[in-house]
Formats: structure tokens, C-alpha cells, sequence
């Protein structure tokens, strides 16, 4: 078995009285695909902001191929490649999308000095559009950030996290205010890169089709607990990520059927 | 021992001052997030008009008593006229424009405001002195006080429990909280946010003006009264922290009491006290010692 | 990095050539103004800098009046007295306390980092209020500086010379501070003043790329305050390093308009053109000229003169008037 | 109930909505559902007279909204549930439930109150805590019940089941189905009608800013 | 026709300076200015306008800092062609503006300023300064104190923080080391300018043991100090000097304690109301006529300064013959003598082109019957006894045991 790619340790988060983490001990492999599921507050984002240094765990390590991260700044955590998509999505609401990218590609493909460079180059403006046509906010080109409408302004967000080039791609909730016809071709776009590009993927995702379509493995959370660690068909079969998650038995398909 | 005792009532007088031209400011900021400079101006106009109405009702034969009723009525006409025309007339249009340059348009105002006062009331200081004369001194800690100044400290800790009371403990707190965190939610949740907007602003510059009133029988009324009391008035109100009453207390406190103790044993250090107190706090509370609660981000 | 093919830099040098001929051309009171409207113009540019990242300082008069100061001590106390070394001295300073400055500086946003500004420079002023080997309020004189040893026999061609200097500096830090906004990091700037945690995650320190920006505008303030103080002739704490001198500053770069590097030029010169005429006007009531024009920018003008101008070079050429403000200029 | 007449809508100059004509009747469930950018979020915005309608008519239980201030809109029983949550983060949970009832002062919300902490017990849980500190999910639910403590008439629901957990997304539905039977109209914009199938009385699709009736 | 002259009088007309001293000192230079136009001043100067030319004026407020009246003085004389420009109050300005006068080789005739340093440091050439500089009034005020207070032990300062505060303990303080054995005091109030709130500094001046207080305060800040501390019985318990607190009489009037030693920088205002010479009384009565007050001591000042430069250019044209060039007015105005309203002025420092006068404190008294402030013990110092003599700096002088003074 190779060596796990990102190892967490023991983790541990409390926020006054309220345990956000505990005891958390997972590792993950480079190339997988990992879907975080779990109730509303039982700690999905709280995981993903201590392993890209937004929070600092009250106890426990992340260890980053081997090397502790823990407690590292979001930006040096980023630069080592993870990178990481937002809830509430962060954009630069006063440029425009293509300038958004073009930031983006720009800082990652531009180290120390190169800052000084300029940033309308004909290479990155060339990367940003094809970022932009991957994840199909071309037709905003010229378009404000502050004018998307929520769902396009997640794209951005998404498309922004990939843009640097990651190892490591943490998606909080992508699909979420992304409509059913989009969600799928989002994420197959997303599946795709990481296919080529050996990415260890974790996402963290309501919908249940989207997890069992994608995933290769489940995590669940509740109450700051992982619950069920396992592929996606056994996930979705556990009890208790029946009776906390999904709220019953879980059907193929959907509230549809 | 003594010496401690005048320290301490210097410090509280100052402090007292310091929190009640402080106070308008921070409310206004608090709710509308605007800085707004013009509030030495509602300071100076509440100066000029208590100081003009009390030498005019002396003039008339009026008792001295007289002249502490007048300070609240000058203090409450001159909110309103200037509340209401610098609200009405130029900030409501401003309020989905940058906080900057909000700051800028009150400063122009200012600019206007101060030479206005130049105008109407020309360029010899005016003297109120009846009513700080009428309540005169008592003996404290071996030495004379102005009884006048003493009141000082009685009036900075009413306003200090009627504001803190009406933000705390009334709901009224509460639904500024929602405005000042998103206007458009407040309006859809049934406020009448422009109505709000004004009624903080008359209030604001109210206590500005009742400050500036309140000062005037101490002092001699004269051109570019209002402009010092801006620079002071924001250190406290940063040091507080912006827009909470009880940070402008504190604020206040630390600065007037640290001053008192710097000009009866260092006065030599005496310039530097408000803003190396203002430096020192900021250095390790950014955003002053009651910072506003910030929205979660991620 | 084709700074030769881009606009502004083209009209900013074509401005250049034509201003040096017609600046001998011109009395001598225009000259003056040309000097205080230029040297507050570099001042100004640095406040541009770091408006596009929706930081304003009320304390920049630190930096304008500690490069003034420079200028003045230096050649009172150790008897240099030419104007590069002058200038050098009051650029490296400022940028030197800048720089120190700025690591507490870059921590703060909004109306903090302008007050905490504030702070700093009233600590200056009560320290030159004070101190009277620093002339306390008083201030100090100057003498005519030489032009890299070249010393001027009439004081007015000493004037042209330094305005000649002042132009070609002008410039070239205008050239400068262009290639640094299109530059990456220059960039950001927008980017910072929109979203922090998104800069932080993208791999680069907001807080880094503040204070560089923090430290560039440090340099051009204390060069700024160098010209001002040889222009002058004179420095004193009231008129270089008190709030209001700040606010000046403000007001200039709002008038000015965010728009251009070429904006603090224009803005600068019609301020003293307006300060001028609203003081001989209206000796007593001048701050209510200047405090209305300054109200009719902010509701009228809201890209200062520059938006002015290009609003209407836009409407002749353009169909939209697109946003104009913050990224105009690349 | 509400009723939008030939409503045209702008934002700064760029006209989004055109034309809109859509009924929510009496007692009834509809939905408005669209992809992302469609106009939705702009639509209940206008009808909340955040925005002001460029031409067309808004009215409701027979008043005419379209040119009143916003801040009635509470005040005639109209509740709203903004997409992106908004809780005033420096009160608690209750405190933010109860802004619209200080606000517009209605007399007697404890029972509705109490009613509501009946139909989502997740939030009675956390009702002392600061709004700040809640997840999204949990933010989502107290903007739910803000919005159903003076909407005793008509409520207009912003993607509610966006970012809900599948758990929780299915006691929304149930929530919902509850108010229809309480005889409450609801105005639901969702990108998708997968949660709410079989529920919806009338369904409207817009896209690009126009509304068409859908399949109900 | 003869173009006028133009002459430009700058002073406060704004901020906190504006009511006390740059009102009554344009007053005092507008009264002036148009009997000359009018030909009405008293012999022997009741010729029309300066040799022969009547005066065009525009009165320019001195407000807003150094740098600006610097940038104003420019447009003034390059843009506007003033032929003379006259005034200025600020220390810090007339300093500023010295290298520029010369630099623009234009005639000025500074007013009031204090500071002695324009004419000790540099020789300025078109520059000229027609009443004593700020030391004179320390060291009449330091030998006031040793006339009349003889048994004072200590003594404190409460100064503006700025030069003009500093520069006046500091002589007053360096004449009293001198004069006296009295001990200065440790603690020194030094509040800001325009702080308005003096409780704090009151209550430290009450404590503290020296039982005389030096101050010069002149404007809104010396009215508010005078009103908390007349409160708190401060001018009863300690012996106060106001160097410049004349500015101050005429209109607190009765609010003015008792008691207090007053000086008005110079033979000005209340000190010499009583003085018998036919200007002092034409220039009262002119003043009161137009005004309705008596003229305060800055309106002296500028009379002054106008008076001055009518004499030197009504000598200058009777030496040529011709309506004078600027030269020859500069000539002429150097080491000048003349009688002005109140008293003998002598253009005897910087070689000729700083003036020494008198000087002379009282004590306030108020005089019910008059209704009006009076002062008593009014003593007068000679000018040499109280400038140094020339081509010595006043610092050094002072510290040097005030060589050569003429006391008489
Ligand atoms: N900054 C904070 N301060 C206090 N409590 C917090 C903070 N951040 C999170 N919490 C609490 O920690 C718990 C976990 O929150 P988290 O945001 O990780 O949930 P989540 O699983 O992402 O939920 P959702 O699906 O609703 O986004 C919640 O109870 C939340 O209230
Ligand atoms: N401030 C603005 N300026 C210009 N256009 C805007 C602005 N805000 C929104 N728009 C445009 O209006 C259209 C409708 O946006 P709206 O937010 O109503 O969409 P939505 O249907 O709610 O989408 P989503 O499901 O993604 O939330 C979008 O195309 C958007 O780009
Ligand atoms: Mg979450
Ligand atoms: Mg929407």
C-alpha cells in the first residue's frame, strides 16, 4: 500500500462547549475521491478548514506526505497544493470572471519575483478561458463577479480552487445552488482533471446521487464524529448514516422515485 | 493621598467630557457605519447656540438657572435642524456608496458647516459663563472644583446607563443590530430602515451638540472650536472600539485617567498620552477593546 | 513587459515633453503651483495605490512631512545641500519607517487602517510640536538646493530647475507605479480589497502584498514631501504632518480619481488653481469652496476629474460606459 | 393571494426580469423553478421591494405593493427566506427569529413561536446560540423559521433545501406540506423540483428572466 | 493718475486667533489705512496716502500653517503685484516667509510675530518687523515680578505647547534665573494648543508649591484658562502673569480677575489708554468711532506697521523727489525713528531693520464707578533696558546677565 498522501491525526476542534471535531483518524491515498457527508453542523467544514489551516485543531496533527502542516498559514498550506473551494463562495466580486482566474493562475504560476510580472499575459489569459470553458462560465467573461447569480459565482469558486493546479482538491458542498442539469456535468468535468492529473479529491456533498456516483470512498460525519468510513454502497447501507444523514433508507435515484 | 483623589477626579471630569462628545459619534458609527467628521460641527453649532441664546436670555434678565435649560434646547434644535438637513439633504444618498468616501462627503460638510458658523456668527468669541458661575465651587481633596465640572461626571454616567439600557436592554438594540448587519434583510423583515437611519442620525448629532452645549459656559466660543474635539473624539472612540457605547466609556476612562496622571506627574508626556493609548491598544486589539461581532465567513 | 506599448505610459511621456517646454514658457506663480501641484501629485499617487486596494490613509502627512523634514534637517544639520541627495535622503527614510511601520500597519482594514494611520502621524506631529531643535511648530527654512552641484544664481531659475526634476521624476515613478498596478502584485490589489480569504487560499499573503503596496505609497509620500519642502522652501508640522494635511491629501486623490496614474497630476493642479482663487476670493470662507467642490466631486464626479475626462473620451468612443473605476488603466 | 402583472426589472442598467406574470393563489404551494441565473433570487427580491419594478404591477390580498416601501411587506404577512441565510451574527438564534416581530411589532408570537420550534426542533436545540457560530445548515434553518414568524400569509422561500443535508431536506418537504395544510400560500424558487415533487400545486420555469406555467 | 500702492495685511481672520488678534489688528491697520487715503491722520502726518499715493488693500487671512502662507505670499507678490505686504501674527510664518521675501525682493513689514531668531540668524534686506520681538516681554514681565512680587518663591508656567509657548518660558523663565532666586518649578503645563479643557492642568497648578504662574496665552485658550480657573479661586491663590492677557480685557471685562498682571507685548492697548499724545488719542477716538471699543494691543500693532511704512515712504519721496522706488523706501526704513501712536519706536536690531519699543505691565483692578477693567502700578521698562543690544542674540543675552541693559 503506498503511503497515504494526507494523514489525519487524532484530531480534535471545540468551539466553546460545542465539539466540532473528535478524535478524528483518517488518511487518504493520492488519486482518491473521498465524498464527506454528514447532518448540518456535525463538523464537515470545520474538518476542511483545519486541513487548509483556517482553523487550528485544539489538538491532533495533519500530516501532508509525511510532513506536519498542522497549524501552517491557509497560504503556505496552499502553496503546497491544496487548495480548496468555499461554501459561501469567495470571489473577487469587483473584477471581472476572467480576471478572477487569471489572479488565480497568476499567483500559482508566479513565485517570489515573478509577482512583479505582468498580469495580462497572453500564456495565462490562454489558461484562464480554458478554465473558463471547462467550467462553463465563458459566457461571463466580461461579467462582473458581484452580477453572477449565486450558482455561477460557485463555478467561479470551484473553477478558482482548480485554476492553481492542486495535489489535493478539498470542494466544500460544489454542487450546492448549482442546478440538477448542471451538477452532473460539473462534476464530471472535476472527475476528469483528477483522473489525468493523479488528484486526491474530498468533497463535501448533500446529494446523495452525486456521492455514490463519484466517490470512492465515504466518509460521515456526526456530531464531530466520523460514523462510517467505507465505499459508497456500504456507506449509504449503514444504519446510522441511514438514520443521521439521509433520514431513511436510501433509494438509487432520489426523492424521485 | 489627596493627590490620588484629584487625580482620579480630574481623569473622571476629562473622561466624562471625553465620553459625551465621544458618545454621538460612535452611535452614529455603530449603526451607519459612517465616520462622521461633521460631528465637531454639531458640536461647535451646539456651543454657539447655547452660548448665544444664554447671553441673549442674560441680556433679557432671565435667572442664571435659565442657561441649563437652554443648553438642552440648543442641544435638541441644533440635532434636528443639522441631523435633519445633513441626513436628509446628503447622506441618504450616499449610503450604497464606499465608507471612505462617505467619511469625505461628512468632511466636506464640515468644511462648509464650520465656515457657515464663521458667517452667522462672525468671528468674536462668545461667553456663557452664567451657569458654570451659578453653581461654583466646592472643596475636594484640598483644593477648589468647579461644582459646573462635577456635573460633568453626573451627565456622561446618565447618558452612558440611558444608552447602554436602550441598546441592551430594549429590543430597539436588537433591530439595529439587524440593520447595521444588512440593510436590505432589516427592510424585508419589516423595518423602516431610512426612518431608523434618521432618527440615529438626529440622535447622534443631538448628543454632539449637547456636548459641545454642555461645554460652552467652560470655555470661550470662538471660530475652530469644533475642530480639535474631532481628532479626540475619534482616538476615544477607536480605542473603544468603533460604534460600541460601552468601548467609548472605556475608552474615555483609559485616556482621561492616564492624562490626568501624566499632566500631574509627567505633563511633559501629556501631548502624547491619547495616542500613545491609541497606539498601544490598537497594536494589540486591532479593531479597539469591544470590537463588533464579525459574520462567519466560510 | 511592454510598458512602451501602453497608452497611459504614452500620453504620460508625451505630457512630459510638452510640460517641460511649456513650463518655461509660463509666469512664475504658475510655476510655483505647477511645483506644490506636482510634488502633492506624487503623494497622491502613492494614496492611489493603495485605493485600489479600498485602503485610504488619514495619516500619510507622516510620510509626506518625514520626508519634508529629511530634506530640511539634513541640509541644516550636515550641510549637503544638493537636491538629488536631499531627495534620496527623504525617499529612503520615509520608505525605511514605512517599512517598519507597515508590519503593524498591514494588519488593518477599512477605517482602521486609516485611523491607525492617524495615530502614527499625530505621534510625529506632538513630536515636532515638542521638540525644538526640530523648530516645533515653527518649522524650518531652506536653503535653494543645487542641481547635482550646479548651483543657480537666480533663485527663479533655481525654481525651473527643480520643476524640470520634479517633472521628469514625476514621470518616471508615474511609468513606475503603472507597470507596478499591471503587474501580478499590483493586481491583487483589487483583488485584496474584494476578498482576503480568497488571496490567502490562492497561495499569497494579503497581508504581504499590503505592505508592499503600504511601503511603495511610503516612498512616494516621503519623495513627495522632499519636492514639497525644496518647492517651499520652508517645512513646519502644521501645514506637512497635522491630520489636516492628511486630509488634504485624501481629498486630492478623490478629486483626482482612481482611474489613472496620470489622475494625481491633473487633480493636484486644479486644487491649488481652486485653493488659490477660493483664498482670494473669499479670504474668510475659502474652506466652504473648498469643502462644497469637495461635496460635488464625491455626489457628482464619482471618479474624481479623471472620470470626468475619460467618461467623456468613453461616451465618444464606446457604447457602454463600462466600469470604469478600478480596473481602467492596463 | 400575490400576483405579478408585466413586471420588468433592472439591475444598475441590465434589465433581468421581463414581463414576469405569475399568481400564487390562496392556500397553495408554487414553485419557481429555473437554472442558475434565471432570475429567481431576482424576482423574490422584487417582490420583497428590495428592487424597484422598472414597469408592471405587484399585488397582494388586493393592496398594491409595487410602489410601497419594502419595510411593509411584513407588516401584510408576507415572510421571506433569503438564499444566502443572513442571520444578524451578533444575536442569538431566538433574537433572530424574532427581528420581524419587533420590527413590524405584531402582538401575540409566542404560540407562533412555540408552533415553530414544534415543526423544526433542530432549532429550539440551538436557539441561545450566537448566529455566528452555527453551520450553514443550522443558519439555513433559523432563517426558515424567521421567515415563518410573520409570514402567516404568504411565504417566498430562496433554494430552502440548498446545502440541507438529505436528512434534514426531507423534514423541509414535511415542513412545507405542514404549512399547505395549515393553509399558508408558499412561493418556493429552487434550481431543481426534486424535492419538492408532488407537493407543488402550480410550477413556474423561468429562464432568462421570463416565466412560463409549468407542469404542475 | 497715479497708480496705488498695493498693500496686502495679513492676519488671523479665521480659527480661534481670529476674534482676539487678527480682527482688531486688521481693524487697527483699516482704520490707519483710510485716514491716510483721506488724508486725515494728524500732523505731521496728514498728507494723503504714501508719498502721494493712495493705498489699495486686501486684507488675506493668515490661517491654515506656514506652507500655506508661503504659497500665498507667492501669489500674492508674483501673481496679485503687491507692492508692500504687511502683517502676520505667527512666529512660524514670518519665519517662513523671510527667505521668500528676499528671494522675491519684496518689501514686508511684519506686524506682530514673536520670535527674535528672523533678524538674529539671517540680514534679511526687504524685511522689516516694527514692534520688539516676544524677548522684551519675558524680561519686562521677569523684572515686573522682581519690582513688585519681591517675595515670591517659585515659580510654574502654563504655556501652549508650541513655539511661541516655548520660546516664552523660556526667555521669561532664563530672566527669572537671572532677576530672582525664586525656583522654577519641575512641572511645567504644557497643553495642547486650542484643548479648551484646562481642569486637569488647574488642579496641578493648585498643588503645586510655586506660588507665581507664567503664561502666555493669548487667544480662545487664555478666555476658557481665565474662566475655570477664576471658578476654582485659582487667580486668588496663586500670583498669575499673562504676558499677553491685554488681548483678553476689553472683552471679558469684569470677568477679568483681579489682580492679575497683564502685559500687551509692549506700550499697547489698556497699558498706555491713557497716554496723552495727540496720535494715542486720535487713534483711540478713530478706532472707538469706527469699531465702538477701545483699540486692543494688536490694533496698535498694525496701526503701527502702517504708520511706519507711510513714514518711510513719505521720507523717501521728499529725499528723491519722485515717488520713491522700493529701494529707496527700504532705506528710509532702516534704522528708522519715529513716534508712533503710543509710544518711540527705533529700528535698532538687525541692522535697522527690527524695532525696539518699551514695554510695561499692570495689575488688573476693577474699576466699578468706570464700569471698565483699569490697570495698576503700570511700569514701564525702557527698550534698551529690555532688548538686547544689537548684533547680540536675545538667548545669550539674557543667559549672559543681560550685558548692557539701560534700566535707568
Ligand atoms: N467559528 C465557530 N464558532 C463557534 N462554533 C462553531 C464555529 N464554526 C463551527 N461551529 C460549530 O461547529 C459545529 C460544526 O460546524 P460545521 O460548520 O463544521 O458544520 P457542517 O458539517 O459544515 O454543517 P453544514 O452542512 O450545515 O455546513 C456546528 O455546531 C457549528 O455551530
Ligand atoms: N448586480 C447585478 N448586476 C447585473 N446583473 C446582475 C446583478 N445581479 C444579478 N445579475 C444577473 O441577473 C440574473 C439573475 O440573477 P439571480 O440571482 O436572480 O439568479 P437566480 O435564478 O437566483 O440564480 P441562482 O440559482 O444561481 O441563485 C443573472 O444572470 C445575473 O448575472
Ligand atoms: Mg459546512
Ligand atoms: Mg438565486
Amino acid at each position: 500500500m503506498p503511503p497515504p498522501i494526507l494523514d489525519v491525526r487524532n484530531l480534535h476542534k471545540n468551539f466553546g462547549a460545542v465539539t466540532a471535531a473528535s478524535n478524528i483518524n483518517v488518511s487518504f491515498t493520492a488519486g482518491e475521491t473521498v465524498g464527506i457527508i454528514g447532518a448540518n453542523g456535525a463538523g464537515k467544514t470545520t474538518f476542511v478548514n483545519m486541513i487548509t489551516g483556517y482553523l487550528k485543531p485544539t489538538r491532533g496533527a495533519i500530516l501532508y506526505r509525511s510532513r506536519e502542516i498542522t497549524g501552517l498559514p491557509p497560504r503556505s498550506i496552499a502553496r503546497l497544493g491544496i487548495c480548496r473551494s468555499f461554501q459561501v463562495s469567495q470571489v473577487f466580486v469587483s473584477l471581472s470572471v476572467l480576471e478572477n482566474l487569471l489572479t488565480a493562475v497568476a499567483i500559482a504560476s508566479s513565485p517570489g519575483l515573478g509577482m512583479l510580472r505582468p498580469l495580462r499575459r497572453p500564456e495565462l489569459i490562454e489558461r484562464a478561458e480554458r478554465i473558463m470553458e471547462r467550467y462553463r462560465i465563458a459566457a461571463f467573461r466580461d461579467q462582473l463577479a458581484s452580477e453572477l447569480s449565486q450558482g455561477a459565482r460557485k463555478l467561479l469558486d470551484i473553477a478558482m480552487a482548480v485554476a492553481g493546479g492542486p495535489k489535493i482538491l478539498l470542494l466544500d458542498e460544489p454542487t450546492s445552488g448549482i442546478s440538477t442539469e448542471e451538477k452532473q456535468p460539473l462534476m464530471d468535468v472535476v472527475m476528469e482533471a483528477l483522473k489525468q492529473d493523479e488528484l486526491t479529491i474530498l468533497f463535501v456533498e448533500h446529494d446523495m446521487e452525486i456521492v455514490e456516483r463519484y466517490v470512492d470512498r465515504v466518509l460521515a460525519f456526526y456530531q464531530g464524529e466520523v460514523i462510517c468510513d467505507a465505499p459508497p454502497a456500504e456507506a449509504l447501507r449503514d444504519p446510522k448514516v441511514q438514520e443521521f444523514v439521509i433520514g431513511g433508507e436510501y433509494q438509487a435515484g432520489g426523492g424521485h422515485a | 493621598m489627596e493627590t490620588a483623589l484629584t487625580i482620579l477626579l480630574d481623569g473622571l471630569v476629562f473622561s466624562s467630557y471625553l465620553f459625551i462628545v465621544s458618545l454621538g459619534l460612535t452611535i452614529i458609527f455603530g449603526v451607519m457605519k459612517i465616520l462622521n467628521v461633521t460631528h465637531g460641527s454639531f458640536y461647535a453649532w451646539g456651543a454657539y447656540t447655547a452660548a448665544f441664546l444664554i447671553g441673549l436670555a442674560a441680556n433679557a434678565g432671565w435667572p442664571d438657572w435659565a442657561g441649563f435649560a437652554i443648553i438642552f434646547f440648543a442641544a435638541i434644535l441644533v440635532g434636528l435642524v443639522l441631523g435633519l438637513i445633513l441626513e436628509r439633504g446628503i447622506l441618504q444618498f450616499m449610503y450604497h456608496r464606499d465608507e471612505v468616501l462617505i467619511v469625505l462627503a461628512t468632511f466636506g460638510s464640515f468644511l462648509v458647516l464650520e465656515d457657515t458658523i464663521l458667517l452667522v456668527f462672525g468671528v468674536d468669541p462668545y461667553f456663557a459663563f452664567q451657569p458654570m458661575q451659578l453653581l461654583g465651587s466646592v472643596e475636594l481633596g484640598g483644593i477648589a472644583r468647579d461644582t459646573y465640572g462635577l456635573t460633568l461626571i453626573g451627565l456622561a454616567a446618565v447618558l452612558a446607563v440611558t444608552s447602554w439600557l436602550v441598546l441592551r436592554r430594549t429590543h430597539w438594540g436588537k433591530l439595529l443590530s439587524a440593520v447595521i448587519f444588512d440593510r436590505e434583510l432589516a427592510m424585508a423583515m419589516g423595518l423602516n430602515v431610512s426612518r431608523v437611519y434618521i432618527v440615529t442620525f438626529v440622535i447622534g448629532a443631538m448628543l454632539g451638540a449637547l456636548g459641545g452645549a454642555y461645554i460652552a459656559p467652560t470655555v470661550s466660543v470662538a471660530p475652530g472650536f469644533g475642530v480639535d474635539v474631532i481628532v479626540l473624539s475619534f482616538a476615544v472612540v477607536v480605542i473603544g472600539g468603533m460604534g460600541s457605547v460601552p468601548g467609548a466609556m472605556i475608552g474615555a476612562l483609559a485616556v482621561g485617567i492616564v492624562r490626568a496622571l501624566a499632566v500631574h506627574k509627567f505633563p511633559q508626556f501629556e501631548l502624547f498620552v491619547i495616542y500613545a493609548v491609541m497606539a498601544t491598544v490598537l497594536v494589540f486589539r486591532p479593531e479597539g477593546l469591544f470590537a463588533p461581532v464579525k459574520a462567519r465567513k466560510i | 513587459m511592454n510598458l512602451v506599448r501602453d497608452r497611459t505610459v504614452q500620453g504620460l511621456t508625451l505630457a512630459l515633453g510638452v510640460m517641460l517646454i511649456v513650463s518655461a514658457l509660463v509666469p512664475s506663480w504658475i510655476v510655483n503651483q505647477l511645483l506644490f501641484a506636482f510634488s502633492r501629485a506624487i503623494v497622491v499617487l502613492g494614496l492611489l495605490v493603495l485605493w485600489r486596494t479600498r485602503l485610504v490613509s488619514f495619516g500619510h502627512a507622516l510620510y509626506f512631512g518625514l520626508g519634508a523634514y529629511t530634506v530640511a534637517m539634513t541640509s541644516r544639520y550636515t550641510g549637503v545641500n544638493d537636491a538629488f541627495a536631499l531627495l534620496g535622503a527623504a525617499a529612503l527614510l520615509s520608505t525605511v519607517v514605512g517599512f517598519f511601520v507597515g508590519f503593524i500597519i498591514r494588519r488593518y482594514r477599512d477605517i482602521f487602517f486609516a485611523m491607525l494611520n492617524l495615530a502614527f502621524s499625530m505621534i510625529l506631529y506632538g513630536i515636532l510640536v515638542k521638540t525644538e531643535a526640530l523648530g516645533s511648530t515653527d518649522g524650518f527654512t531652506i536653503e535653494q538646493p543645487t542641481f547635482a552641484g550646479i548651483a543657480f544664481e537666480d533663485p527663479s531659475e533655481g525654481k525651473l530647475a527643480l520643476l524640470c526634476l520634479l517633472m521628469v521624476v514625476g514621470w518616471a515613478v508615474a511609468v513606475g507605479v503603472q507597470a507596478y498596478l499591471r503587474s501580478t502584485l499590483g493586481r491583487l490589489t483589487t483583488a485584496i480589497g474584494d476578498n482576503e480569504i480568497r488571496v490567502e487560499y490562492l497561495g499569497y499573503s494579503a497581508e504581504h502584498a499590503i505592505h508592499i503596496k503600504y511601503v511603495l505609497s511610503t516612498f512616494l509620500a516621503g519623495l513627495g514631501g522632499g519636492f514639497m519642502a525644496l518647492a517651499l522652501g520652508q517645512v513646519d508640522p502644521d501645514s506637512m504632518v497635522n491630520w489636516t494635511a492628511s486630509g488634504e491629501l485624501v481629498f486630492v486623490t478623490i478629486l483626482s480619481g482612481p482611474g489613472s496614474v496620470a489622475a494625481p497630476f491633473i487633480g493636484s493642479f486644479v486644487f491649488e488653481i481652486l485653493r488659490t482663487y477660493a483664498f482670494e476670493w473669499m479670504p474668510h470662507a475659502w474652506q466652504m469652496i473648498v469643502g462644497g467642490t469637495l461635496l460635488i466631486v464625491i455626489f457628482f464626479m464619482p471618479g474624481g476629474l479623471w472620470g470626468l475626462v475619460s467618461g467623456v473620451a468613453q461616451r465618444l468612443t464606446r457604447r457602454r460606459p463600462a466600469a470604469a473605476a478600478p480596473g481602467a488603466g492596463g | 393571494m400575490l400576483e405579478l402583472q408585466g413586471l420588468d426589472v433592472d439591475i444598475g442598467v441590465v434589465p433581468v426580469l421581463r414581463g414576469i406574470e405569475l399568481g400564487v393563489p390562496d392556500r397553495s404551494m408554487c414553485g419557481l423553478i429555473g437554472r442558475n441565473g434565471a432570475g429567481k433570487t431576482t424576482l423574490l427580491r422584487s417582490v420583497m421591494g428590495a428592487l424597484r419594478a422598472r414597469g408592471g404591477k405587484i399585488s397582494f390580498d388586493a393592496h398594491d405593493l409595487t410602489a410601497e416601501p419594502g419595510h411593509r411587506r411584513a407588516h401584510v404577512g408576507i415572510g421571506y427566506m433569503p438564499e444566502d441565510r443572513r442571520l444578524v451574527p451578533d444575536l442569538t438564534a431566538e433574537d433572530n427569529i424574532l427581528v420581524p416581530v419587533w420590527a413590524t411589532g405584531v402582538a401575540g408570537y409566542q404560540k407562533r413561536l412555540s408552533w415553530i420550534y414544534e415543526l423544526i426542533p433542530e432549532v429550539a436545540a440551538f436557539r441561545a446560540r450566537p448566529a455566528t457560530e452555527l453551520s450553514g445548515g443550522q443558519q439555513k434553518m433559523v432563517a426558515l423559521a424567521r421567515a415563518l414568524i410573520v409570514g402567516t400569509k404568504l411565504l417566498l422561500l430562496d433554494e430552502p433545501t440548498e446545502g440541507i443535508a438529505p436528512v434534514l431536506a426531507r423534514r423541509f418537504v414535511e415542513i412545507l406540506r405542514d404549512l399547505k395544510s395549515e393553509g399558508e400560500s408558499v412561493l418556493v424558487a429552487e434550481s431543481n423540483d426534486k424535492h419538492l415533487h408532488g407537493l407543488l400545486d402550480r410550477s413556474y420555469v423561468i429562464e432568462r428572466g421570463s416565466v412560463k406555467l409549468g407542469a404542475a | 493718475q497715479d497708480k496705488p500702492v498695493k498693500m496686502s495685511v495679513v492676519s488671523f481672520l479665521s480659527g480661534p486667533a481670529a476674534g482676539p488678534f487678527g480682527v482688531p489688528a486688521r481693524n487697527g491697520a483699516e482704520v490707519v489705512i483710510l485716514a491716510i487715503n483721506a488724508g486725515k491722520l494728524p500732523a505731521p502726518h496728514n498728507t494723503k496716502g504714501l508719498a502721494g499715493r493712495p493705498i489699495e488693500v486686501e486684507y488675506i487671512d493668515e490661517s491654515g500653517g506656514n506652507t500655506k502662507q508661503v504659497a500665498e505670499y507667492r501669489n500674492m507678490v508674483e501673481k496679485r503685484g503687491v507692492d508692500v505686504a504687511l502683517g502676520y501674527v505667527s512666529s512660524g510664518t514670518c519665519e517662513a516667509l523671510t527667505p521668500v521675501a528676499e528671494e522675491l525682493k519684496k518689501l514686508t513689514v511684519y506686524a506682530v510675530c514673536g520670535t527674535p531668531r528672523i533678524f538674529e540668524e539671517s540680514k534679511p534686506q526687504y524685511v522689516f518687523r516694527t514692534m520688539s520681538h516676544a524677548t522684551s516681554d519675558n524680561v519686562a514681565a521677569a523684572y515686573y515680578v522682581r519690582e513688585y512680587f519681591p517675595k515670591i518663591k517659585g515659580y510654574t508656567g502654563i504655556n501652549q505647547n508650541y513655539a511661541w509657548g516655548q520660546d516664552s518660558w523660556r526667555d521669561f523663565d532664563a530672566a527669572m534665573k537671572q532677576l530672582t532666586k525664586a525656583k522654577a518649578s519641575t512641572k511645567l503645563q504644557w497643553p495642547k494648543l486650542f484643548q479648551g479643557q484646562y481642569s486637569t492642568e488647574i488642579s496641578a497648578l493648585l498643588l503645586d508649591k510655586a506660588d507665581l504662574i507664567h503664561s502666555s496665552f493669548y487667544d480662545g485658550d487664555l478666555e476658557s484658562f481665565i474662566f475655570q480657573g477664576q471658578t476654582r479661586g485659582l487667580f486668588k491663590k496663586k500670583q498669575v502673569v499673562f504676558t499677553v492677557g491685554e488681548t483678553s480685557v476689553y472683552r471679558l471685562n469684569k470677568r477679568m480677575p483681579e489682580g492679575v498682571v497683564l502685559g500687551a507685548r509692549g506700550p499697547y492697548g489698556v497699558i498706555v489708554l491713557n497716554r496723552p499724545s495727540a496720535l494715542n488719542k486720535w487713534f483711540i477716538a478713530a478706532y472707538k468711532d469706527r469699531f465702538g471699543s477701545y483699540p486692543p494691543g494688536p490694533a496698535y500693532q498694525y496701526a503701527q506697521a502702517v504708520l511706519a511704512t507711510k513714514i518711510a515712504y513719505d521720507a523717501a519721496a521728499k529725499k528723491a523727489g519722485a515717488f520713491p522706488s522700493q529701494d529707496q523706501v527700504i532705506a528710509q526704513l532702516k534704522g528708522a525713528e519715529f513716534e508712533s501712536f503710543s509710544t518711540h519706536v527705533k529700528m535698532a536690531l538687525g541692522d535697522g531693520h527690527q524695532a525696539i519699543t518699551e514695554n510695561g505691565y499692570g495689575i488688573t483692578k476693577w474699576d466699578a464707578k468706570a464700569g471698565e477693567v483699569k490697570l495698576e502700578k503700570v511700569k514701564f521698562y525702557p527698550a534698551e533696558c529690555v532688548n538686547p543690544p544689537a548684533g547680540v542674540k536675545s538667548v545669550d543675552w539674557i543667559n549672559g546677565g543681560m550685558k548692557g541693559a539701560k534700566c535707568g
